[in-house]
Parts: C-alpha cells; sequence; structure tokens
C-alpha cells in the first residue's frame, strides 16, 4: 500500500490479573466490585471503563485491570478466601493502531471478524497474533490496542512494518 | 502368467497390447482359507505373498473392502529410510531397506525404488550432535550414514535457504545414501500379481463386517460378500484398526490421525534427493513424473475423514519456503489427507493377540510405507508360526503395560504428539 | 480449519486451540495405585469413527480446557462446553 | 511484429484503446487489455502452442479457462520463473513474456517427438514391466534419463522476490461463481441482508455470459446486476479471485492474482490468498464442455465449442474461417450461428439422427452446412489442423478446415462441493454428475447442479441466495431478479465415444492418455476407476483431468459393460486450480516464518558482542565473541572465568509460573514428584515433574513466596506444555482445588550471577542488601523493590557454584543487567552464553535436555531418592512398571576420558571393553564438556545398570568420526560433591 491511513505507537502496558475461585465467584465478584466502585464486566470480551483504568473479563473467573498510559501499577489486595491477584505490570506492550485502513491492515495479522458484534466498539477480545496470543482492544471504529507479550513484541511489530 | 520383461513389452507392442493379462485375477471368496488377511494395502499385500513365498501357505485371501493399494500405501509421500535410533527399530527398518532392494526382481515388477538419498538439516550445534549420535548407531548396525558440514549441504543442496534471511540457519545435515523412494501404487500391484501368481485370492469390494468365532477362537470372518471361514485371521488394516478390531473385542492403543499430502505440477529435475527441514515439519522429494511431493505434521486430533484442513496446509507451505525460497512461484496441483494409526510410543504394533487365532499389524503410525516388506514378511511368519518373529520381538502390544516402550522422539503418550 | 465455538470467545480457527485427547476416558483419582486403572486412561482408546468428546484448550484466548463433541468422519463439532462444570 | 490477422474489426470486450505488448518464445506481439494471454495468442494467429507431457505431440488452445490442458506456458525469469500456467487464464500484461514448454530445442521442432514413433511401446505401465535389470541398481541408470524426459516447465532456483500475503475475511454467505447463476444469487443474498462475498476468477464478472455478443441482452442484464450489486455496501465483489479449496468449518482458500496487469507496486503483493470464514456458501460454479474422442482429435485447431464462441464474442478473434462444429447436444450449434454470423464457411457434424428441426432450419436459413448421425474419425494436419475425415450414414468423406469445435456434452463443475465430502450424485438426464445432498449450510445454483439454461441459472441462483442468506438470519424481502432467457436448449440426447480409426484418440490430453490406454488398464485388472487413474496417469496433470474425467469414467463404463455411475465416479482433491506454494505462505517467509522471541537484555547481549542462538523461538546467547575466536575457545574460558570469578547469564528464557490459592501446596505435592507441602516459606526446592506413563516431563525450581503462593520456574523448552498440563489438571482432573495459575515467563527480566565472586558482586550492586549466608543462604529468598519494580533474588545454583538468580521486572532488565557488570567489572563479572551454561551443568553433574529426553524415569536420572516413599503424584503408578524398574535399564552415570589427547563426545555409543563395537552397544554418552577443573573431557552417559559400576571402564565409539576412546565410570558430578562451593 503506497501511503496507508494507518498510525502505531508502542507503550508499556500495566496491567493487574484478579481472579476469583470456583464456587465463590458471585462473593468474590461483589466484593471486586465494591473495592473498584464499579460494576464487572459481565461476560468474556465484555469491558467497563472507569476512572484512569478498563477492567476486562479475560476468562469466566478472571479479569484485567489495564492502566492508562503513565499509571503506575501495583497489586489489588482480595480475601484469599475468596480469590487473588496477580501484577501483570511489566511483561505486555500495547500497541496503539488507528487508521481507515485498520481493517485492512489487521486482516493480514489475527482471523477475527473486525464487523462482528464480538469485536465492536468497547469489547476485548483475545486471538492470535501469528501464533502469539494478543488481547484487541477495541477503541472505536478505526482504532484498537493490542496488547502482546513484551518477548515477542518487536517481532509483531516488525511484521506489522513488513505489511 | 507371463513375466514381465523387455521382450514382453516388444511382443506386445507389435500385437497392439492385445496379448496382456489382467495383473491380478478378479477372485470372488471360497467358503474357507487357511489364511484370511483383512486388508488390501500394502502391508495386507506383501504378508500374503510372503505366506505364499517364504511358508508355502497358498491357500490364502486378501480381503479388501474398497480397491486394493486404496489407503495409505497409494497415499503416502514414498519416502524410505533406515535411520531409526532404538534397538528394534534400527534393525527392522533395516530389513525392510534390504527388501527394497530386490524388491523389482524378487516381484517381477519395478516399483522404481529410487535411492536416491535422503538429509535431514541441522540447525544448531546441539541438533547436529544429535544426527551425529544416530548416524553412529546406524553405522554400528551396518547402515550407512553421513554427517555433513554446513558447505557439504550448500554443494549438494545449494538452493536451500542460505541467506541471511534465513530464520533458521542450517548448520548441517545427516544423510543416508541409500534411502529414496519407490512408485507407491507399483507396491501394492507388485505384491498383488505375485500374490495372486501363488494361487493367492485377492476379493475386493468385500468389507469385513465381524469375526466368526468357535468359543474363543476366531475362525472365520462374516463379509458384504457372506461368511468366509478362516484357520487364522491377521488384520492389516492400518488408518483402520481401531475399528476392525473393536469387532473383534480388542482394546487397542491407538488413535486415527490424519497426515496430509501434497503435489506440484510436473516440472524438470530440481529435486534430487529426499529433502527433510531439521527446523520444522517439511520434507519433499521429486517424482519420477516431475511433481514436487512433500509433506508436514499431523493435522492433529483424531479423524477418519481422509482430508486435511486449510491450517496445516499454509504451515506446511510456510516450512517449504523457508527451506527452499525457490519454489515459491511452483504451484500446489493436489493436497490430500490419510487416516493414520497413531501409537503412544509412534512404533508399530505387529504380534498374536489375546484372542486365538487373530493376529495384529498395525500402529504404524506415518512410517508404514518403509516398513511395507519387512512388515508383510515378519507378519507372515508370526502367522505362519504362530510366533513373533524376532524381528517384531519389540512390537507386541503388551509392551505399554510392561513399560517397554520404544518412544523414538521421547514424546510421550499423546498419541497426536508423536 | 476447524472453527471451535468457545464458550466464551465464539467461534475461532482450531489452530489457537491445543488438542487434548480423548475426554471420555476417565482419569483414576491422584492416589489410585491401580496400575491397570492408570493403562487404561493412559493408552486405552476407543477412537471410534464416529461421534468423539475430546479436549481443547483455547489456549491462545481464555486458556479454558473444552470438551467439544465431534464427528471424527467429517469433523463436524456438535456441542462445546467448559471442561470444568461448576462455576457458580 | 505480427499483425492481429485473426481479430475482427469490431465488438468485444476488450479495449481497443489500449494496446498491449506482449512475447511469446521472444516473438513480439500485440493485443488489447481484455485479452487473456490465449486471446491474444489466437489473435495473432498462433495455433502451436506446445507440446504434450509424453509423446511432445504438437497442442493448441483447447478452452478459455482454468481447465485448460494444452497450453500451458512459463512466465518470467530467474526468481520470477513461473512454469506451467494455462494461457487461458492469464489476463494479458503489458510486457508479458511468454514461453513454451517441453520442447528442445524449439516449439516448431522438438526432437522428443519422436516418443510419439516408439507409441507402441509407451503404454500405460509400461515402467513397471522392465527396467528391473540387469543389477539391482539398474534403476537408477534408467531413472536418470527418465526423470530428464518428464516433467513440463523447469522451476528457477533462486528466491522469489515478490511479496505474497495471506488475510483473512469473513462473510454471511460466499457465492463461489460470478455467472448468471451466482450473480443473482449475490444480489438476493444481499438484498435479504446477508454479507456477501461472491468470488469469480475471471477479471470480468458474467461467466458464459461472456461468450454472448458484448452488445445483446446478456450484455444489459450483466450491466444492470453488476450495478445492483455495487450498490450494496455488504457486497464484495472479488474478481481475478479463484476459490482453490473448501475446508472444514466453511473455510474457503481464495486466491486473487494481483499482478497480472502489469508488476504489482512496490511493497504490493503480487497475490493474496484469502480464508474465507463463511456462514453458508452458493456454489455457483458453472459447468466444463467435454472434448469428443476421435482419432488425432488432439490436433491445434482442435476447440470446445463454448470456447470458441468466447474467442469469437468476448475476444473478437476469429481463429478460423472453415469451421467444422461437431457435437451431440444443440448448445453446439450456438457456436455454428455465430461464427456463420461473423463470416466463417461452417459444417455442423451432429452425431444425432435428428436434431430439431428449428436449428437446422435456422441454420439452412444462415447458410450453415448441416450432417447428421456424422461424426469425425480422423483430423489431418499438424502443426495445425487441415482437414478431416467425417463419417455419416453415406459413408466417409474428407473436409477441409482450420477450426473445430467440439462439444461432447457437459460436465458440472462439482470440484469444490465435494470437498467437504458431498459425494457426487449422477444425473442420467444431463448425463454427467451433479453434487448430493448439501448440508444444511450449503446450497447450488445453475450449471453445477445441471440446470444449464440462463433463465434457469438465475431463478435458482435467486432461489439459493435467498436460502442462504436465510441460513444466516437474514431474510428480508426480495425482489424477483430481472429475467434472461437466452432460449439455450441445451440437453444431451446421446453419448458416445466413437472408437479410433487409427491414430490416437485422447481421452485425456496434458497426460497423453488415449483410448488404448483406457483398454489397457482394463485388460489388466486396473478396472477400479482410482486404478485407472493411478495406472495411465489419467487426470493427474495440472488441469486435475477437468475435460478427462467424465470421457474415461464412460470409456471405462463401455469396457466393463457397466453405467456410469456402477463404474464410480472420482474425488476431487483441493485445490481446485493450482495455487503458489509462496502465495500459501505469504508474509511468513524468511526471517517472519516464525516470530522471534527476546529477553529484555536482547539488545545489551548484540552490543556485548553476542553470538546469537535460536532456541526454540528464542535467541540467545551462544557465546561471547570476546571470550574466544570459536564456541569452543569460548565457554572453557566462560566457564573458568565462572569457576573462578564470576559469570552473568541470562536466564529470562525459564518458564515462570505464578501458583497462589489456599490449595497451591496440595496442588504442587500432586504434580512434582517430590515434595513441596512442607516448603518453608521463603525458600525454594528443585522439583521434577513426570508424565502420566511415569517418564520424566521437565525440572525447575519453586520458591514458596507466602503461605499460598509459589513461583515456579520450568525448562525454557517445555514452559508452554508445563503451563497448559497444569492447566489441565485443574480444569478436568481436580477442578476442587482452589489454585490460580498464570504465566509471568515475560514479567520477568531473569540473570544468574554464579562464581566464588558472586556474593561480593551482589552486594556492590545492591549496597543496602544483607548478602550474609545468614540472610540469603542458599535456597533462600529475597523479595523487594529495585528502581521502582519488583525484584526476587533466589539463591540457586546451576553451575555447583555460589549463585544468585535475579528476577526483576522486565522493564528494568537491562539497567540491572548493566548495573551488575558495572559493579562485578572489579570483580573480573562477564556474561557467559548457554553453550558455557551446558558445559558447567555437566561438570556439576545436572541432567538437562539430553538426559531428560522423554524416554528416562526419575530412577535412570538419579533421582529417585528424591521422591522417597512418596506417592499420589502424577505417574507415580505407572513408573513402577516391570520393565521401567528392570536391572539393566540405562540409568545416569559420569565417564571421564582416560585416553591423553583424546576426548569423549556427545553421542558415542558405549562398549564394554573387548566388546565387538556393533549393535547398539551398553548404553551412549549424552552431554560432554571439557573440564578446566579436571584438565580432560568429561561427560554424562546413559549406560546399563547391570555394567554401571563405578571404577570400571567402558569404550566410547564414534564411528562418525572413527574415533574409540577408552574412559571411567565415575559419579557424574565432577565437582565439588560436598557442595562445598554453593553454601560456604
Amino acid at each position: 500500500m503506497a501511503s496507508p491511513d494507518f498510525s502505531l505507537s508502542v507503550a508499556d502496558c500495566p496491567l493487574i490479573q484478579v481472579e476469583g475461585w470456583d464456587g465463590m465467584l458471585g462473593q468474590f465478584e461483589s466484593s471486586l466490585s465494591a473495592a473498584l466502585g464499579t460494576k464487572l464486566p459481565a461476560s468474556v470480551g465484555e469491558t467497563v471503563r472507569h476512572k484512569n483504568f478498563v477492567i476486562i473479563r479475560v476468562a469466566p473467573r478472571r479479569l484485567w485491570l489495564a492502566l492508562d498510559d503513565g499509571t503506575q501499577g501495583s497489586s489489588l489486595a482480595i480475601d484469599p478466601d475468596l480469590g487473588c491477584s496477580v501484577c501483570l505490570g511489566e511483561g505486555r506492550m500495547r500497541f496503539s493502531l488507528a487508521g481507515a485502513d485498520i481493517a485492512s491492515i489487521l486482516s493480514t495479522c489475527i482471523a477475527v471478524d473486525w464487523h462482528a458484534p464480538t469485536t465492536a466498539p468497547g469489547r476485548a477480545v483475545q486471538t492470535s497474533f501469528h501464533h502469539v496470543p494478543v488481547l484487541l482492544i477495541r477503541t472505536s471504529e478505526t482504532s484498537c490496542d493490542l496488547v502482546a507479550p513484551r518477548s515477542f513484541a518487536r517481532s509483531l511489530q516488525d511484521w506489522l512494518a513488513d505489511g | 502368467m507371463a513375466p514381465y520383461s523387455a521382450f514382453q513389452i516388444f511382443r506386445n507392442a507389435l500385437s497392439g497390447q492385445k496379448n496382456w493379462q489382467r495383473a491380478w485375477r478378479a477372485a470372488e471368496p471360497k467358503p474357507s482359507y487357511d489364511v484370511i488377511v483383512i486388508g488390501g494395502g500394502g502391508h495386507g499385500l506383501a504378508t500374503a505373498f510372503y505366506l505364499a513365498e517364504n511358508h508355502g501357505i497358498r491357500n490364502v485371501a486378501v480381503l479388501e473392502k474398497g480397491y486394493i493399494g486404496g489407503g495409505n500405501v497409494g497415499r503416502n509421500t514414498t519416502v524410505i529410510r533406515s535411520n531409526y535410533l532404538l534397538d528394534g527399530n534400527t534393525q527392522f527398518y533395516e530389513f525392510s531397506m534390504k527388501l527394497w532392494e530386490g524388491m523389482s526382481r524378487a516381484l517381477n515388477f519395478n516399483v522404481m525404488f529410487s535411492q536416491r538419498g535422503q538429509l535431514v538439516t541441522a540447525h544448531s550445534a546441539d541438533q547436529l550432535d544429535g544426527f551425529g549420535h544416530r548416524a553412529n548407531v546406524m553405522r554400528l548396525n551396518g547402515i550407512d550414514a553421513d554427517i555433513l558440514d554446513r558447505d557439504e549441504v550448500r554443494r549438494l543442496v545449494p538452493y536451500l535457504d542460505f541467506s541471511d534471511t534465513a530464520r533458521f540457519p542450517i548448520h548441517g545435515a545427516i544423510f543416508q545414501g541409500r534411502a529414496g523412494t519407490a512408485r507407491h501404487d507399483a507396491v501394492a500391484w507388485g505384491y498383488a500379481r505375485a500374490a495372486d501368481g501363488h494361487g493367492v485370492d485377492i476379493i475386493q469390494n468385500c468389507e469385513v463386517t465381524g469375526f466368526i468365532r468357535d468359543g474363543e477362537r476366531i475362525v472365520g470372518v462374516e463379509t458384504t460378500k457372506g461368511r468366509i471361514g478362516a484357520a487364522k485371521v491377521g488384520l492389516a488394516v492400518a488408518g483402520h484398526t481401531s475399528v476392525l478390531g473393536a469387532k473383534a473385542g480388542l482394546e487397542l492403543p491407538i488413535e486415527s490421525h490424519v497426515l496430509q499430502a501434497f503435489v506440484t505440477g510436473p516440472l524438470k529435475p530440481l529435486v534430487d534427493h529426499v529433502v527433510a527441514y531439521g527446523a520444522d515439519h517439511f520434507y519433499v522429494s521429486q517424482s519420477d513424473k516431475g511433481g514436487l511431493v512433500f509433506g508436514g505434521n499431523l493435522d492433529g486430533y483424531n479423524s477418519y475423514a481422509q482430508r486435511g484442513n486449510l491450517g496445516v496446509v499454509r504451515e506446511v507451505a510456510e516450512a517449504a519456503i523457508a527451506l527452499m525460497p525457490c519454489i515459491s512461484r511452483i504451484r500446489l496441483l493436489r493436497h490430500w489427507g490419510g487416516a493414520m494409526d497413531m501409537t503412544p510410543d509412534a512404533s508399530p504394533i505387529i504380534c498374536p493377540t489375546p484372542i486365538d487365532g487373530l493376529y495384529l499389524n498395525g500402529g504404524w503410525c506415518y512410517g508404514g510405507f518403509k516398513a511395507t516388506p519387512a512388515s508383510g514378511w515378519c507378519f507372515a511368519h508370526t502367522i505362519a508360526t504362530g510366533k513373533p518373529h524376532p524381528l517384531i520381538a519389540a512390537y507386541g502390544l503388551d509392551r505399554f503395560r510392561t513399560g517397554r516402550t520404544l518412544d523414538e522422539a521421547g514424546a510421550g503418550p499423546s498419541a497426536w504428539l508423536q | 480449519m476447524l472453527r471451535i465455538e468457545c464458550p466464551c470467545c465464539g467461534p475461532r480457527d482450531h489452530d489457537e486451540f491445543r488438542y487434548g485427547g480423548d475426554a471420555s476416558v476417565s482419569r483414576p483419582t491422584h492416589d489410585d495405585p491401580d496400575p491397570e486403572a492408570w493403562y487404561a486412561y493412559v493408552y486405552v482408546r476407543k477412537n471410534p469413527a464416529g461421534l468423539h468428546r475430546e479436549f481443547w484448550q483455547h489456549v491462545i484466548g481464555c486458556r479454558q480446557w473444552l470438551v467439544v463433541e465431534r464427528d471424527t468422519r467429517n469433523h463436524v463439532v456438535s456441542s462445546v462446553t467448559f471442561a470444568r462444570t461448576s462455576r457458580a | 511484429m505480427n499483425a492481429q490477422n485473426k481479430r475482427l474489426p469490431g465488438g468485444g470486450r476488450i479495449d481497443r484503446s489500449y494496446p498491449v505488448e506482449f512475447s511469446f518464445d521472444g516473438q513480439k506481439m500485440a493485443g488489447y487489455r481484455g485479452d487473456t494471454l490465449a486471446s491474444a495468442l489466437l489473435a495473432n494467429g498462433v495455433t502451436l502452442v506446445g507440446r504434450s507431457f509424453k509423446y511432445h505431440r504438437p497442442r493448441g488452445i483447447l478452452s478459455a479457462g482454468p481447465e485448460e490442458p494444452n497450453a500451458l506456458v512459463t512466465l518470467g525469469t530467474a526468481g520470477r520463473r513461473e512454469p506451467n500456467l494455462p494461457a487461458t487464464t492469464l489476463e494479458l500484461g503489458e510486457g508479458m513474456a511468454a514461453e513454451s514448454q517441453n520442447r528442445w530445442p524449439s516449439l516448431a521442432f522438438d526432437v522428443q517427438s519422436v516418443n510419439g514413433l516408439f507409441a507402441p511401446f509407451l503404454s500405460a505401465g509400461f515402467y513397471y514391466k522392465t527396467f528391473m535389470g540387469p543389477t539391482r541398481r539398474a534403476w537408477k541408470v534408467y531413472e536418470h534419463f527418465i526423470r530428464k524426459a518428464a516433467g513440463l516447465g523447469r522451476a528457477g532456483t533462486e528466491p522469489d522476490p515478490d511479496r505474497y500475503e495471506v488475510r483473512h475475511a469473513f462473510a454471511d454467505v460466499a457465492i463461489v461463481g460470478g455467472g448468471p447463476a451466482g450473480l443473482s444469487a449475490a444480489r438476493a443474498a444481499a438484498a435479504a441482508g446477508a454479507r456477501v462475498a461472491l468470488i469469480e476468477q475471471d477479471f470480468l464478472l458474467g461467466g458464459q455470459l461472456l461468450a454472448e455478443r458484448s452488445d445483446g441482452a446478456a450484455a444489459s442484464w450483466l450491466n444492470q446486476i453488476e450495478a445492483e450489486l455495487k450498490s450494496f455496501d455488504t457486497v464484495t465483489l472479488m474478481k481475478r479471485t479463484s476459490a482453490f479449496g473448501v475446508y472444514d468449518g466453511n473455510v474457503i482458500g481464495l486466491v486473487e492474482q494481483r499482478d497480472q496487469v502489469g508488476p504489482p507496486r512496490t511493497g504490493e503483493a503480487r497475490q493474496t490468498v484469502t480464508l474465507l470464514r463463511a456462514r453458508s456458501i452458493v456454489f455457483a460454479t458453472g459447468a466444463i464442455e467435454r472434448p469428443m474422442v476421435f482419432a488425432n482429435n488432439d490436433r491445434p485447431g482442435v476447440m470446445l465449442a463454448s470456447a470458441a464462441r468466447t474467442y469469437l464474442n468476448r475476444f473478437a478473434v476469429l481463429p478460423g474461417r472453415k469451421v467444422i462444429v461437431t457435437a451431440v447436444n444443440d448448445g453446439a450449434w450456438r457456436t455454428a450461428f455465430d461464427y456463420a454470423a461473423a463470416g466463417a464457411e461452417v459444417t455442423v457434424a451432429d452425431l444425432r439422427a435428428a436434431p430439431p428441426t428449428a436449428l437446422v432450419a435456422e441454420a439452412a436459413r444462415i447458410g450453415v452446412t448441416v450432417r447428421t448421425a456424422t461424426r469425425i474419425v480422423d483430423l489431418h494436419g499438424g502443426r495445425a489442423v487441415r482437414g478431416a475425415t467425417l463419417a455419416g450414414p453415406y459413408g466417409q468423406s474428407e473436409a477441409a478446415c482450420d477450426l473445430v469445435c467440439v462439444s461432447g456434452g457437459w460436465s458440472p463443475t462439482v470440484h469444490l462441493t465435494s470437498h467437504l465430502g458431498v459425494k457426487p450424485r449422477y444425473r442420467e438426464d444431463i448425463d454427467g454428475f451433479v453434487p448430493g445432498a448439501f448440508p444444511a449450510d450449503r446450497f447450488g445454483a445453475g450449471a453445477m447442479m445441471g440446470n444449464y439454461a440462463t433463465a434457469d441459472a438465475i431463478e435458482g441462483g435467486h432461489r439459493a441466495g435467498v436460502e442462504a442468506a436465510s441460513f444466516c438470519g437474514k431474510s428480508a424481502p426480495v425482489s424477483a431478479p430481472s429475467k434472461l432467457d437466452l432460449g439455450e436448449t441445451i440437453t444431451t440426447m446421446l453419448r458416445e465415444i466413437p472408437s479410433a480409426q487409427g491414430g490416437k484418440a485422447f481421452v485425456d490430453f496434458q497426460m497423453d492418455v488415449t483410448t488404448k490406454d483406457v483398454e489397457l488398464a482394463h485388460r489388466e485388472g486396473y478396472e477400479a476407476v482410482e486404478h485407472l487413474k493411478r495406472y495411465t496417469t489419467l487426470g493427474m496433470g495440472t488441469d486435475q483431468g477437468k475435460t478427462s474425467n467424465f470421457l474415461a469414467l464412460s470409456a471405462m463404463a463401455a469396457l466393463r459393460g457397466a453405467t456410469v455411475p456402477e463404474t464410480g465416479t472420482t474425488t476431487f482433491r483441493p485445490p481446485f486450480t493450482p495455487v503458489a506454494i509462496g502465495a500459501l505462505a505469504g508474509r511468513a517467509t524468511g526471517h517472519h516464518f516464525k516470530p522471534f522471541r527476546r529477553t529484555p537484555m536482547h539488545d545489551l547481549h548484540l552490543a556485548n558482542g553476542a553470538d546469537m542462538l535460536e532456541v526454540g523461538l528464542w535467541m540467545r546467547p551462544w557465546f561471547y565473541k570476546q571470550s574466544g575466536a570459536d564456541v569452543n575457545e569460548a565457554y572453557v574460558a566462560e566457564m573458568r572465568n565462572v569457576r573462578q570469578a564470576a559469570g552473568l547469564m541470562d536466564i529470562s528464557t525459564l518458564g515462570k509460573i505464578d501458583v497462589q490459592g489456599p490449595d497451591a501446596a496440595t496442588f504442587l505435592d500432586r504434580v512434582y514428584a517430590n515434595g513441596f507441602a512442607k516448603l518453608p516459606v521463603g525458600r525454594a526446592r528443585y522439583g521434577v515433574m513426570l508424565r502420566d506413563d511415569g517418564i520424566v516431563f521437565d525440572d525447575g525450581t519453586t520458591t514458596r513466596l507466602a503461605e499460598n503462593r509459589f513461583f515456579m520456574t520450568t525448562s525454557t523448552a517445555k514452559a508452554a506444555d508445563v503451563l497448559s498440563r497444569l492447566e489441565f489438571l485443574l480444569d478436568t482432573a481436580w477442578p476442587e482445588l482452589r489454585v490460580a495459575i498464570t504465566s509471568v515467563s515475560d514479567e520477568w527480566a531473569a540473570m544468574s550471577v554464579a562464581g566464588p565472586k558472586s556474593r561480593a558482586i551482589l552486594g556492590a550492586a545492591f549496597p543496602s542488601l544483607d548478602v550474609s549466608n545468614e540472610a540469603l543462604p542458599h535456597m533462600g529468598l529475597h523479595e523487594s523493590q529495585w528502581e521502582g519494580c519488583a525484584l526476587r533474588i533466589v539463591r540457586l545454583s546451576y553451575s555447583g557454584e555460589r549463585a544468585y538468580e535475579i528476577y526483576v521486572g522486565a522493564t528494568a532488565g537491562e539497567q540491572l543487567w548493566s548495573r551488575l557488570l558495572e559493579a562485578g567489572r572489579p570483580f573480573d563479572l562477564k556474561p557467559y552464553g548457554v553453550e558455557a551454561l551446558g558445559a558447567l551443568r555437566v561438570e556439576k553433574g545436572h541432567v538437562a535436555g539430553p538426559e531428560i529426553d522423554g524416554r528416562t524415569t526419575l530412577d535412570d536420572l538419579g533421582l529417585g531418592r528424591m521422591v522417597g516413599k512418596r506417592s499420589s503424584f502424577v505417574g507415580d503408578v505407572l513408573r513402577r512398571r516391570p520393565a521401567l524398574l528392570a536391572p539393566d535399564r540405562q540409568r545416569l552415570v559420569g565417564l571421564e576420558c582416560i585416553e591423553d589427547g583424546k576426548r569423549l563426545r556427545g553421542g558415542a555409543i558405549l562398549f564394554l571393553p573387548g566388546e565387538k563395537a556393533h549393535g547398539h552397544g551398553r548404553g551412549r554418552i549424552t552431554s560432554v564438556t571439557f573440564s578446566p577443573e579436571r584438565g580432560h573431557y568429561v561427560g554424562l552417559a546413559l549406560l546399563a545398570g547391570d555394567v554401571a559400576t563405578e571404577g570400571s571402564e567402558v569404550v566410547a565409539v564414534y564411528p562418525m568420526k572413527a574415533e574409540t576412546v577408552r574412559a571411567r565410570i565415575v559419579s557424574p558430578v565432577f565437582l565439588d560433591p560436598q557442595g562445598e562451593r554453593l553454601h560456604g
């Protein structure tokens, strides 16, 4: 493509993961919801934006709190009888992609339907990008974030650059 | 039956090819046989031939549910090698290699066994050391083997990727000069014709639907062509062993998995050897007709569908270009799948079974073609004598209970990872 | 390309998943000392030509282990559930 | 330059304002935009285009589509060389340089055409009957010449410089085929509300309608529907795109040709493969006309009747002026009428005694000669047809001609429908195969279903489009399509394969299979259709037998005295049309073949002169160039430095897993063979996991961070497998355990400082850290923050020296690495690579990949004592199987070289002294290193337990280097067996 309408920026991606125990999920979620002061995304792929972070349900009992740029990651106190948390503040990079050609460019990277309701703005999708697990967070009609493991980030960035 | 020869070809050419006879009779089942071999693939037909040839047992029928050679013998990528590491495998596959070397003349049928040499590339010093170990074992068992360094590989196969952009640079290779390919269909036809010449009945379109028992003993089979009695029944239906085994009441450590094969359009000679990529799943040779014949990894889930998925097609294509960038514009002409019997240690099972009168030959994983003659030879011996041939002593069904498995790759008991 | 409908992520190509084999064999309890039970669990497979219950993990996704019912003759997937059933 | 002497002055769908220059076998010619290479060649009067596979017979252009068996060419040179391309599918591009194939020295004069003289010997299967002697290896000699003679085009040996791309796409309804049925289906599905992808291999939509005059009713219908389709933003029109295969999950493989009208712009892919996932599929793939079988039916100038009509009406080419049209159906008469209208002298030879009177009357009106109950029995001419022998009710006669249009009926293009296992079903009324019953998500329409009339195709397409959309839940009301009735009465009233009267009658043009070959196959018992194909090579060409399959099937049926369906059908395998391997690989070539995995310190390693090594997907420092001239020199220097001072190693590639929960200790107790429940908080332990079959799976260390929290490490190679396995056990076997496991491999930069000076270096790097043995003992843990990042230091050793594994947040990895090197400079701290790492562990007797090879047990590796009397862990029961406890099982020993000037090598086979070196020996050496401590080579080996007596000798044999060396069996721990270096 001569000069595609597309931009890419890469940044660190502070994350906190929380997980509730099987059998205690109801209590875990109400306690977490109270602690964060917001509702939680109900199902996998839904996101809830609150203050300076986004809550994403990445598995039935697992949530990620993705903190905005510049926010310091810290752990979250979880009642050990209800669940646990682990800080994933260092291991991932966030690619911010934007532009009118984004759908066409992403179609050479991931096998997810950009136009499906499950990929609509505000949704999150975990999928494979050249064999690497990534989390796609759809931020608008023509933009999204890709959260990728740090060790693969440069390789994926090179792949995008060669598109 | 008139033997095939240049003279016969000449004579028939002058008579408009009108005097050729059937390669094998269109036999219908007799009421009973000394031995019934279920499965008209390479292994079943070879077994029937060696029963007659080596043991004088000629009252034999081969029952094939479709047409002979329609299973894996006619679907594989035809690679023949004897580069095995483990005690038990090494000797068996080398015995098979020796039978291949005399096969065309033994069968009076040119199976086009082409000893063009096979090389497997190594992509690290450690991998090359591993190949050194393998080559040592081969040499100590009287098998030819060579280790090549990067420059030697380059001289032999200059079209591989020796550039700076290779993701996994080539460090060297292991080479077996006697390895090669054969014309797969001809193997089935050659054994069929030779077995038929010994009086074996080859019965096509005859599906076995059940086993007839007298007490605990199996005394025959039910088929779509009626009941057929037999003193002994041999099962040689790799890919479908579980299905037939279940009819006989056998519990087996086998899963069926699909392996794909690929061929391009006919090209002038390009690949003069069998070349396998040591960094991923890809191997290729060029058929005498000119097509590049290649394959890769299992699709990775239980399947009898004999067709592969597009994901693996892409993976194989990626590996192909990674190793041989020059074939990028060459077009894939056809691809297909075969159902493999996968065992938990990737080694075959040939043995008498716990059921009297029933003998088992299966579990060939993706390596059955090269084993065809030795498998037939040893299975015939096992059926004829009731005792395993010494070369297949390690291939018993009980090895999983005792722990004496033969896991060449060390991949463990998940069959699809083998 | 098989398409497997992950119960929480939706339909995906099967190369996002890791195959886990026959889900109809029952694993002995962790303290079961019976070698025969372990032999049967590890090695013996019905390997049906037909409906097959099998494990898949959505490994490049939600990482949940799933039980998929699939016909081995035509690869048609008839059901997908989480391997872990209780989720209260 | 050759004038376009066969081009008509007007008409056609070519752009005469846009001439295109091209060359064929070096001869420059011109065509127009809108031509195919085939139409441009015909326009320039080229009749001889290729040579056949076996007999090297002259061949022309038979078809106007992907079914072309004859007109194969090579395009390009060097890395862009591309053989075996049908000229009928190549959109003419400026500067296109095509070469004919399989001829030497030239197309017109081909030496190997003498093969034709040997034809009586070259019957089907003749190879199988000879070349078997005089010696066992004789075939090798024959094969050399046979291989040279075989093959069609020649491949290049240089890398392809062009780019390819693989894309993922999604649609509700995919429609394969842009003819009247497909267009109508697309319109209906889109109007019903579905997202539609319409796939057409040609560069124009219209399919068979393109064979109609470019100014008639068909053309206006086409214009209208194309405009309608473009008005939907939910319709993607994919031209120049072939659907090559339909795969599980309704995934359709598509390949788009992007470069044929000129080289791609810089950076653009020349071909794109699209993986289209559709919820439902409409097949509207049309039908392929069958040739007729008679003597010399392969002469250049023989053309399918529909193709001849396409060349006339679409491309405005009149390839012949004296035309014979021979048919068994009505459709071919339209070709006769159009050629007559264009000024050609036309004879129709219809095999039927009484073709419809309306056709006969029309023929009489426009001056077309009609001969009924007449067939062609022979053709004359070499490089171009000159005349035909006709046989009819009044005997034989000769007729001059320069174009012979044949129509042996039609075969529905069912190929794609059968890829997923829908078996073709024979339809007697059309004497052809149509798809059998579709599953609920697939539909068919038009000629592919045997409904040949355009009006039916439009109606059928409409219905299929509505149903396919409805399957996807899209059911908005849809208006009826506009009608187009071309009044075709394509019926096949008669099937006949006239026997050849001398001369070869070809069934498969490309593979040179004749009726005699089919007869021979039958005579020899190769009568199953698959046997016929394999014995004669029928259908094995690049055209996949698109024009030959049915002819062969009916020939075999006749020989067997059976019906066509009794005789069988054939399995159509993907791809429908050949696909470039490079296109399937897309961008994943070269460096992009597999992604690279880089540690946080990757760039520093490069800057520090590391020679990098691929380890799985990871890149790791193999050795550092400043340590020595090559790896052997460098690793010994790096080892020495670790033993004498200290070394710094990047161990970020280890798998790292966070294990948390009230039942975490119970869980680890089950998955590790050795116990973890009693591990004190703040302490680490080496652990080994088994597979269910009792074989060692992986090893690593796990540290208890808190009562309910552990930090597990795995080997680099097994990290992903271990994680999945742990998740499997929790999800399927022990869901009651409250444990969360999370990969934190990428979270941490990890580095090991090892050596006698490591404590001092640690102290210098972290001035506030208490590095005393009391505060940080062997297997002890320190946790804190460093530069705002989490820090964990575990005192663990792999090398046998006092060592610390330091884990810091990945973002601080480079900074800490630099800090350590700087703090360590006064202590001679130097980085070391994986070669030295491996050597250090051998000296210390630690097992790794070469020993944990998927076949060894705990006892084999000397680790059985770790387990003691424990039970109830994964793999415990099956590790006790009798063969795994046999006294002669190979177990781990140490070996030291006892011959001066010689060395041990990994992969050497071990024998007892005096034993003949044959077979598999008593064991093997798994790992070796030169030991600077001992001053000679030492190694780890797996040796039969019944002969593995410490102090006795073995002989290590390495035939590949003709080496035999004596070695003494010793303890595998060569260094510091008391562990004083660790604790001191």
